[in-house]
């Protein structure tokens, strides 16, 4: 008794709402970029989900670029956050509004 | 026809030669000048007239055409002068009594700061109204009717360091300016039913208009002479106007300008003929205007201001007659009244030369016996205007009184009385003005007034010899109706001659006479020794029945208003208000762009997640559909 | 290349050879003169062509057609019938005054380049044929003049420069809305996509389309010409531009509005034209109205004589919306009368802000005791103005009375009041100015010959005109006897024809 | 000897055109190239030469893209590399629009950014590499390919925001953008993959096959999708409401990244944009078409009016781009041949507009010794009298911007309203033009100040400009006469473009309505 695909898919779109939740509330520069990339793993498994549904090796091979691209976003952003955070004590990215108007 | 280029050419010319070299040629010189180019002219006018003389009755007409001047669509002016005998009759009176005023300037005139400027504009007028009697078309007309407006404005605001002198011209200016409206629209109806402005083709299709058309042509053309001719609704400028220099005032506002309006309705006399209603109307206004006008003029203080009022009321008399079709007697009057009402300017123009330019009767008195020539030649014009026999007055007024009777009772009735009214107010400034007490001692402060020079006692003397004799040109019932018989082709049909039975034609011009005597003893028994009698002289007369600060109010001061209301209002807060407003928008909702852009990476989110949500909601709904 | 060719590309090559001219400051007046010299070539160039103007036909004549965007049938195409000839005239005499009264600028490269390039950008407005090509002229007309009025204008130019600037735009943004609607619903009926006036004008619009696209196109020339409710912005910019830009922006860019309104508005909705005649000559009236009675309410000489231009343009409204040969000839030659009597007498304020530093009334008077013959030239161009017979302001006027009387009486009973209360605040001014002793006992400078010889031109023409001005009338007559003709014939319009798509410009857009 | 030893392999690989993607690879290869001399060579010596490559490569690939043109003029455009590519005349067209502005770029950039962040050849591979994204967006005929094409590009650009790591605002403007563009990408992926299950491929062509063949029922999950890949697109293109991140980043970053950012995000974005819609999802216009109706109205209406207010010159131009945005969309939203050759000119005309915009610009806070992002118009009020060149030029490009007759602005304006009008939407050509004269009342402020004479021309209102906003310290900046030279052949280069296409855009309309999309 295998569970219908379309559970998968319910969870998929809960787990991306919890990632942009994540991004919109919480304070921590880490923990926001670590929800954007639960972003992307709920889209991965919206990915294999349909892949299994359609039984189409189209989607499985999707979610290989999606990592690729993943890993090059965390590289080039972990790079960023340091370089602003470098000389402040805390991570809240709410005192990096200057740029306004 | 080249004669009558020369009639209107010699002005012209005088005014260029004057306008370029005035200046070098300098005081007496420029007058001489201004003065001999009118006399040509008038030589010019008596050729023409000797030389239509000798043509046939029904053939004189002639034509002499320039240029083309304006041709749009189905609209032809040209440029073209008519010779016929109502425009010659115009044109020798009008040269005439100018070139007399032009030699009596030159000394009145004499030492003021701008003496060539005053014959340029002179000479401009006279061309001005020369080129308004003799044009064969209706626009043509009315580059001299507004030509002799714009003279006229600069005339009386010739010593324009005198506030009141610069506004009377501007006033004269605008209300001709009204007239002038209703003369515009009186051609355009023209043309729109007879497609032509030229006299030669809409006088003979006259027939032609329908009858409520003609009634409004009629009516409109009225309102322009209304405005040029002082009628009731529009003569209050010409009170005003007596703030130019008193050749001025004898010129145009005597004998020349203000007949403009009668010569006009003359020469639309087969479209009055159709107009009944309007004939009649005309005939009204004129007859009220002349007794409103002599009412005034019983109780005036200044001796100009008198004589403008009796101008105007003579002119109500012409209008009577052109209002009763009696277009002959209307022109007779026109004529007699020229000489006398301009010897009347001329002379009260010569006491006040004398009396150091002091214009009120009050301190005036006892000047006939040194200023001789001066008083018998007023005394002379005062007994032609007011009627009394042989003189030209009399038979003039007469004849229009005739035909007024003839229309209608209560016209002549009126008319009776205004003549009474007329001899007693000139009697009155007579006797005030030449006879009773010297009050002038400290106007002249002790040296006597003496008689004015030559130069200007002759035009005086020539005028007092031409209101005497005028009546010769048309004594009624007599071998003698030259004029009559000189115009009646021109009229034509239009002219319509009432016939009185014979106790009529005696006892009338008898009437005539009685009243002109009476109103002579009257004002002897009254002004004799009196210069001051209040109870005949109330302030509402004084004032011209207040009409003149009724349009003030209305007109001066409620026009100011609205342009002010206009200018600060209107403008800057409702049109611009409205271009502000919107401006002001799109401000207001770039300054909540900048409240938008916080600087706070989360509300950047949050916009976003905001977008995404409406288009989540847009999905459902047409996912639905 | 025709004379048109030459009369827009001369002064565009001048306005790009003048700013390369770097000369030191004291041969500066080199460079005035090199403008000076184009602007009489044009001159000369202007009366050469209406010469050799061939009279009896209302088609135009030295047409030149170049292929510029072929995907979009846009030509350079250019003609010129009786109007524009008219008009060109007008154009070449005002520049030449202009540039002669261009002085006391350190710097005459900028002054010079604009004023040229304003010259070739309303020479092409009035000759262009191709829609596209009127518009992009018509957009060009702004920037010189934006630029004359922020950098060499008095007092707050550069915030009246910027309303001037947006005004104009906005009305000319519908514009190109209307042209290309127009254009397009043409390529939908015929397939041939083109911008030629001639070819679009045999378009047949449903009703609802038609009025729209005549109220775009109406909209922007009402801003330009100005008509009433559009004119805020003149007074502004007439009292704080210079004199020789005010002499082009009220004398020649003022009648691009009214050229406009005949050439396109007539010609290319004649239906829509006669049921709208009603509203432009309500329009019209009213300006003329409210025009002469708040120019009686200001002080300020300038914006006066701004609000007596908004005056006199609705005489020349009512003119064109009057449907007669004699209104529509009478309307154009008002528009070159206009154009001579308007320059003058800026000219002339020019002099009084020069003597005296201000244009306020109530600092000025008694000047004609000081100027005697400065005061008999302003008179004669104020007589001009108020339509006095025998100068040139009467004959335009007269004439567009008579043809508005003809066909819509009530209108031009109204009308004819304009005539009385333009002589109202005219002389009143005449006479606060001039009349009445000097408040300010400083000398007021009489005419000086270098300006005698200015005005001569202009006071020649407002006499020779009110006289003789056949030579105009024979020129414009065919023309506008044409356009009459054209629209009095043009079917009425149903609501039904175009395709369905069309009609979508009543629903509003998104299905 | 290759092919052959290849082929005898077991596993069988696609055959790939090379000749298709020979853009990229000439991008890429020069990136590479870059990389490997600078190891070698040394970074610091020879930036003339890492910048001669880089401009060698990019006219290169313009060389390249146009003779691709002419062959798919002659055989017409096909699919490449399994259909992943697809080589046709759209292709080549936004081939030769990208180089035009890496050419631009290479000329102006690289001259100010090595000023301030010292020399390396950093700057000049992140150029290439983010070209060759754009160019791998423009040609993806599969949402997949366009997700990474997208991917190459931002992540280039995200640093490239925060090159000047010396100076705290363009550290801040390099993470708005990384983490609101992170989070744009993970949407636009989740699009893609909810289009994926509603048809079962991530191929356009097939995509548009099942689609016409076969009726959805609920087709909810699918326009969800297209609805999540067109926020995506428009975050990227910073249509309203997706644009908040653009002004911020705009003013952060070194002006001529900016510059470039702003002209080659929008070339990618709306390349991918019009391909995916036409070829793709062109069955579902009555859907998707309000949805580019609302953005563009909302981009044109904001764009302008929150311009008013500005007195930071970067940020206003951030503003007007958001403007111009919405003018493209209107040629999206036509969604007809005609729509996508004016959004084509539009881009091209608006890119080479924008390099050359902000190249002046930044020779301008050079020469005023501002620091980055801090320029406001009073720095630049009378300009026109001390350097009359740099006055004239920035004129002539702002009046383009507006457009003013007699510059390509114009003309692509007006093609613009033409294909919104050729589809009866009256009212939003309406709309745009009276948007194009608010955005002019604003473009002529900043023109009115290069040329004003008086000093103290500020109204009341504009006191509010809020508090100078300090970056980091590096006045007294000098750029070495050698690196100006380019400079001003690039600024001249986009003038002249800008003019020579505003009188004779025939050219450049016939090679834009050679771009069409094969499908």
């Amino acid at each position: 008794m295998s569970i219908p695909g379309s559970w998968y898919l319910v969870v998929a779109a809960l787990l991306f709402g919890l990632g942009a939740f994540g991004v919109l509330t919480r304070r921590n520069v880490i923990v926001m970029f670590m929800s954007v990339e639960l972003m992307l793993n709920a889209v991965n498994l919206t990915f294999v989900t349909y892949a299994r549904m359609l039984n189409d090796v189209g989607g499985q091979v999707a979610v290989f670029f999606v990592l690729v691209v993943a890993a090059a976003e965390v590289v080039v952003g972990l790079g960023i956050i340091v370089a602003i955070f470098r000389h402040r004590a805390t991570v809240t990215v709410d005192d990096i509004s200057s740029l306004k108007g | 026809m080249l004669v009558l280029g020369l009639v209107i050419g010699f002005p012209l010319l005088g005014f260029l030669v004057l306008l370029a070299f005035g200046k070098r040629i300098g005081d007496p010189g420029a007058g001489w000048v201004g003065t001999i180019a009118i006399a040509l002219s008038f030589v010019a006018a008596v050729v023409t007239w000797i030389l239509l003389l000798s043509k046939h009755a029904g053939q004189r007409t002639q034509v002499l055409r320039l240029f083309q001047w304006i041709h749009a669509g189905g609209f032809h002016v040209n440029i073209t002068f008519r010779a016929d005998p109502l425009s010659v009759v115009m044109m020798l009176f009008v040269t005439g009594v100018a070139a007399l005023i032009h030699l009596y300037s030159i000394g009145y005139m004499k030492r003021d700061a701008r003496f060539h400027q005053f014959f340029v504009y002179l000479n401009l007028f006279v061309f001005s109204m020369l080129v308004l009697v003799t044009a064969n078309n209706l626009p043509l007309t009315f580059l001299g009717w507004e030509g002799v407006g714009a003279c006229s404005y600069w005339l009386i605001s010739f010593w324009f360091e005198r506030p009141s002198a610069a506004s009377a011209g501007k006033k004269a200016f605008i209300i001709n300016r009204i007239g002038d409206m209703g003369f515009m629209l009186g051609t355009f109806l023209v043309f729109e039913n007879l497609h032509s402005v030229s006299y030669s083709q809409v006088l003979p299709a006259a027939h032609r208009l329908p009858a409520g058309t003609a009634e409004a042509i009629a009516l409109l053309f009225f309102l322009a002479a209304a405005g040029k001719s002082a009628q009731l609704p529009l003569f209050t400028w010409l009170l005003d106007a007596m703030e130019g220099p008193t050749p001025v005032s004898a010129l145009i506002h005597a004998a020349t300008m203000v007949t403009a309006g009668v010569y006009l309705m003359a020469r639309l006399s087969p479209i009055l003929a159709l107009a009944h209603a309007a004939s009649t109307t005309i005939a009204i206004i004129g007859v009220v205007t002349a007794f409103v006008a002599a009412m005034a003029a019983t109780s005036q203080t200044d001796i100009k201001k008198i004589v403008a009022f009796s101008t105007v009321s003579q002119l109500g008399y012409m209008m009577l007659g052109i209002g009763t079709g009696a277009y002959v007697a209307a022109i007779f009057l026109m004529v007699t009244h020229a000489f006398y009402k301009a010897l009347i300017f001329l002379s009260s123009g010569s006491v006040i030369h004398s009396l150091d330019s002091e214009q009120s009767i009050r301190r005036m008195g006892a000047l006939a016996k040194l200023m001789p020539i001066t008083a018998w030649t007023m005394i002379i014009a005062w007994l032609s205007i007011a009627g009394v026999p042989p003189f030209s007055g009399f038979f003039s007024k007469g004849s229009i009184l005739e035909d007024a009777f003839g229309r209608n009772e209560l016209l002549w009735v009126v008319g009776v009385v205004t003549a009474l009214l007329t001899a007693y107010y000139m009697g009155r400034l007579v006797f005030v003005v030449f006879y009773g007490k010297p009050r002038w001692q400290e106007v002249t402060k002790g040296h006597e007034p003496h008689e004015s020079p030559r130069i200007m006692t002759i035009p005086l003397i020539v005028l007092a010899v031409a209101a005497a004799v005028a009546g010769l040109l048309n004594l009624p019932y007599s071998g003698l109706r030259f004029l009559h018989n000189w115009l009646s082709p021109v009229f034509g049909s239009a002219l319509v001659s009432y016939h009185l039975s014979a106790s009529e034609k005696v006892l009338l011009p008898a009437t005539d006479a009685v009243v002109a005597l009476l109103g002579v003893v009257i004002a002897w028994r009254l002004w004799r020794n009196h210069s001051e009698r209040k109870a005949l002289e109330p302030t509402v007369l004084l004032k011209g029945w207040y009409l003149d600060s009724f349009y003030d109010r209305t007109f001066a001061r409620g026009g100011t208003a609205l342009a002010k209301f206009g200018d600060r209002v209107v403008d800057p807060t409702i049109i611009d208000g409205a271009v502000g407003g919107v401006a002001w928008l799109f401000r207001w909702v770039g300054g909540l762009g900048r409240k938008v852009q916080s600087g706070l990476v989360r509300s950047y989110l949050l916009i976003m997640v905001g977008g995404i949500v409406v288009m989540l909601a847009y999905v459902l709904v047409s996912a639905a559909r | 290349m025709t004379v048109l060719d030459w009369l827009i590309a001369l002064p565009a090559l001048g306005a790009l050879v003048v700013p390369m001219m770097s000369l030191p400051p004291e041969n500066q007046r080199l460079i005035r003169y090199f403008g000076i010299a184009i602007a009489l070539v044009e001159l000369g160039l202007a009366i050469g062509m209406a010469v050799a103007f061939k009279l009896h036909t209302s088609s135009y004549q030295f047409v030149t057609k170049v292929h510029w965007i072929g995907a979009f049938g846009i030509a350079w195409y250019l003609g010129a019938d009786g109007i524009s000839l008219v008009l060109v005239l007008l154009t070449a005499v005002l520049f030449a005054i202009a540039m002669f009264t261009m002085k006391g600028v350190k710097d005459y490269r900028a002054y010079v380049g604009w004023m040229l390039l304003l010259e070739a950008a309303c020479m092409g407005s009035f000759t262009a044929l191709d829609l596209f090509l009127f518009f992009v002229f018509f957009e060009l007309t702004l920037v010189p003049s934006y630029f004359l009025i922020s950098d060499f204008g008095l007092g707050a130019s550069g915030r009246a420069a910027i309303k001037f600037f947006v005004y104009t735009f906005a009305g000319s943004a519908l514009l190109l809305v209307g042209i290309v609607s127009l254009v397009f619903i043409h390529d939908h009926q015929t397939g041939h996509l083109t911008f030629s006036l001639p070819a679009l004008m045999h378009t047949r619009l449903p009703k609802g389309t038609a009025i729209l696209l005549f109220l775009a196109f109406a909209a922007a020339f009402a801003v330009k010409t100005p008509i009433f409710p559009f004119h805020t912005w003149s007074p502004d910019t007439y009292r704080s531009a210079p004199i020789p830009a005010v002499v082009i922006l009220a004398g020649v860019m003022a009648k691009l509005g009214a050229y406009g309104l005949i050439r396109f508005n007539l010609e290319l909705f004649p239906a829509t034209s006669r049921e709208l005649a009603w509203l432009m000559l309500t329009l019209g009236v009213v300006g003329i109205l409210y025009g002469a009675i708040v120019a009686a309410g200001e002080r300020d000489l300038g914006r006066m004589v701004a609000y007596s231009s908004l005056s006199h343009m609705g005489f020349i409204v009512l003119g064109i919306f009057a449907f007669s040969t004699e209104g529509l000839s009478g309307s154009t030659l008002q528009m070159v009368n206009h154009g001579i009597y308007t320059a003058a007498i800026f000219l002339l304020l020019g002099m009084i802000y020069e003597r005296r530093g201000t244009l306020d009334m109530n600092k000025l008077g008694g000047l004609q005791k000081k100027a005697p013959i400065f005061a008999g030239v302003f008179i004669l161009v104020v007589m001009g103005m108020i339509g006095l017979p025998g100068l040139n302001g009467f004959v335009g006027e007269f004439l567009i009375l008579l043809g508005t009387f003809i066909t819509h009486r009530w209108w031009a009973v109204v009308a004819v009041l304009g005539v009385v209360l333009s002589a109202v605040y005219l002389l009143w001014m005449y006479q606060r100015v001039f009349h009445g002793e000097a408040k300010d006992d400083r000398s007021f400078r009489d005419l000086a010959p270098r300006e005698a010889l200015l005005l001569l031109p202009l006071v020649a023409l407002i006499v020779v005109l009110g006289v003789y001005p056949i030579p105009l009338l024979s020129r414009i007559n065919p023309t506008t006897s044409a356009i009459v003709h054209h629209v009095a014939s043009a079917p009425a319009l149903g609501n039904s024809g175009a395709p369905q798509a069309v009609a979508s410009i009543v629903t509003g857009g998104a299905k | 000897m290759f092919g052959s030893l290849v082929s005898q392999l077991p596993i069988r690989l696609p055959s790939i055109s090379y000749q298709a993607i020979g853009p990229e690879l000439i991008l890429f290869g020069a990136a590479l190239v870059v990389l490997a001399l600078s190891a070698t060579v040394g970074r610091r010596e020879h930036p003339q030469l890492y910048r001669g490559i880089g401009l060698f490569a990019a006219v290169a690939e313009g060389a390249w893209s146009a003779n691709l043109l002419r062959l798919i003029d002659q055989h017409g455009p096909s699919l490449a590399i399994a259909g992943a590519i697809s080589n046709d005349g759209f292709s080549a067209v936004v081939g030769i629009i990208v180089a035009a502005a890496l050419v631009l770029t290479m000329l102006i950039g690289p001259g100010f950014v090595e000023s301030v962040a010292g020399q390396g050849p950093e700057f000049v591979t992140l150029l290439l590499l983010s070209a060759t994204g754009a160019i791998v967006m423009a040609q993806a005929n599969d949402l997949i390919v366009v997700f990474l094409g997208l991917e190459i590009l931002s992540i280039a650009l995200y640093v490239m925001v925060g090159f000047r790591l010396r100076d705290g605002l363009s550290r801040e403007a390099a993470f708005k953008y990384f983490i609101l563009g992170g989070f744009s990408s993970a949407v636009f992926l989740y699009g893609v993959a909810l289009v994926y299950g509603a048809t079962g491929s991530t191929n356009l062509v097939k995509i548009a096959a099942f689609l016409s063949s076969h009726v959805l029922i609920n087709n909810g999950v699918l326009l969800f999708g297209i609805a999540l890949i067109l926020v995506g697109f428009g975050f990227k293109v910073s249509a309203v409401p997706f644009h908040v991140w653009s002004p911020d980043v705009y003013q952060g970053a070194p002006t001529s990244v900016t510059g470039y950012m702003a002209a080659m995000a929008k070339i990618a974005a709306f390349a991918a944009l019009l391909r995916v819609m036409m070829v793709a999802f062109h069955l579902q216009l009555e859907f998707w078409r309000p949805i580019v109706i609302a953005l563009a109205v909302l981009s044109l209406v904001f764009g302008a009016v929150f311009a008013l207010r500005q007195r930071e010159i970067k940020r206003m131009l951030a503003y007007s781009s958001i403007n111009h945005a919405g003018f493209i969309l209107l040629g999206v939203l036509a969604a007809t041949s005609g729509g996508v050759r004016d959004s084509l000119f539009y881009l091209g005309a608006y890119s080479v507009m924008v390099i050359g915009t902000f190249g002046l610009i930044s020779l301008i806070q050079v020469d005023a010794g501002k620091v980055e992002g801090s320029l406001s118009l009073d720095d630049v009020r009378g300009l026109g009298r001390r350097r009359p060149a740099v006055a004239v030029l920035l004129a002539i490009l702002i009046l383009a911007q507006a457009g003013a007759p007699f510059t390509s602005g114009f003309i692509a304006k007006f093609s613009v309203i033409t294909a919104v009008i050729s589809v009866n939407e009256y009212w939003i050509a309406v709309v745009a033009m009276v948007t194009a004269a608010v955005a002019a009342a604003f473009y002529l402020r900043l023109v009115l100040a290069l040329f004003s004479k008086d000093e103290a021309e500020v109204g009341v209102g504009d006191a509010l400009y809020p508090v100078a906003v300090r970056g980091g310290s590096d006045q007294g900046l000098r750029l070495s006469t050698a690196s100006l030279v380019p400079i001003w052949i690039g600024i001249w280069a986009s003038v002249a473009i800008t003019v020579f296409f505003g009188l004779f855009p025939t050219l450049l309309l016939d090679l834009v309505s050679r771009g069409k999309i094969f499908y």
